[in-house]
């Protein structure tokens, strides 16, 4: 199974559970985050609904970044398996953007590492939205909230156990 | 050669995805930075600093001071905002 | 959709994740938990594995429990829907016994539920395991670990923002 | 009369998952557990201390200080394993 794939189709979290638990027989846990496009512009503090995103990404960039973070959570949080799915191209309301999936022993391991690489892919990983809609075009920024939630992993004293 | 790519805002801004140019006298990232002035139009260079945006190497992320060598692809990175 | 489910019956991850975003229009994150039964005995430390788990609860007591555990989760990190699924009576190693579901607006929250939804489950609700296997039978007692990630969310000083 | 549900490994013990017990003087659930000695094996009165078991009065969990009142049901609840 390939940890890292970035793909213009959209993917099928059943599927993709079904997978990660037949590649992690000894897991006792599994946690999948799933990111979904929500339906009102983020750059505005509006009412206003987007039509779609438009993502891009820097390829093979994109890949290896998402890997080293999957690496780095592997070493503070040990899991059986990760697998980050992330859709690039147009990307309507309410569909799919991006699942995070990782099976471990433990709960803990898995609800962390699941977050850290959110926090991570979020912050570091070389993609790029463009919300379409009533209001026009836009291209996003890094929100504050995501860096402030990567952030907290810099910071051993505020991490949860 | 110095490839260098641009993304999002920055490539709309630039109106070219991927700019070429002579190694030249270039050393480090920042020569690089300060040629690009002369090939892109004003408003990239107010977005480059206004964003702050980073830059990779060879798709690594790279300082200003990292070294450049003929052949290299650089990508001038805006903040992202994948997730 | 009922909030809670306590069964027999096994559950599919798919189409309970189908339900949830179907009743979660809204949401941009979603957040499942699945806990499978190791193979291994948690009782001893040791390298045999069990044959099955026999789960029990107490009825009625149980389901308010797990009602109450999703209405403190929802005051403390505000989301759309919540599930908890938990299956009792005889469940074999590498099956599913518990599934936790959380759609909300932002990614923040519906992690921080479902880790607090699974873990005052954990030490609330009123469940009880035993394994069966090669060592024979053994009820199993609350697990210090549990413990500690409950008492964690009394402790705000601690708490992740 | 107070019904009383036995749990687990308590029931086990107790080779019975339910026992009815009259009111009689009893007044908290401290009474009860106290009254439960005579009608239950001495290994259960063990397991209860050894274990702290928490005790429900109609599905709720409650102190030993909970008042008991005719036709309540409590419950012996074996420290819990769930998830």
């Amino acid at each position: 199974m390939i940890d890292v794939v970035i793909c213009e189709q959209d993917f099928d979290v059943g599927e993709q559970y079904a997978q990660v638990c037949a590649l992690a027989p000894r897991a006792g846990a599994v946690v999948f985050f799933v990111g979904l496009v929500r339906d009102l512009y983020d750059s505005h503090d509006s009412s206003e609904t987007i039509e779609f995103l438009e993502l891009e990404h820097y390829p093979g960039m994109t890949e290896s970044l998402c890997q080293e973070i999957i690496d780095q959570a592997r070493q503070r949080f040990p899991f059986d398996l990760a697998r980050v799915i992330h859709r690039v191209g147009k990307i309507h309301a309410s569909e799919q953007i991006v699942m995070v999936a990782v099976a471990s022993r433990h709960r803990d391991n898995a609800f962390q590492a699941a977050q850290f690489i959110m926090d991570y892919l979020k912050t570091r990983a070389t993609f790029w939205k463009k919300e379409v809609g009533v209001k026009g075009e836009q291209w996003l920024g890094r929100k504050e909230s995501d860096l402030s939630a990567s952030l907290r992993w810099e910071n051993n004293s505020t991490e949860l156990k | 050669m110095i490839k260098v790519l641009l993304f999002a805002n920055l490539r709309d801004i630039a109106g070219a995805s991927q700019i070429e140019l002579p190694l030249g006298n270039m050393v480090q990232v920042r020569d690089l930075l300060a040629d690009l002035v002369s090939h892109v139009p004003g408003e990239l260079i107010e977005a480059l600093s206004d964003e702050s945006a980073m830059v990779s190497v060879n798709q690594k992320y790279a300082g200003w001071d990292a070294p450049l060598f003929d052949g290299d692809e650089v990508g001038i990175l805006p903040p992202v905002s994948g997730g």
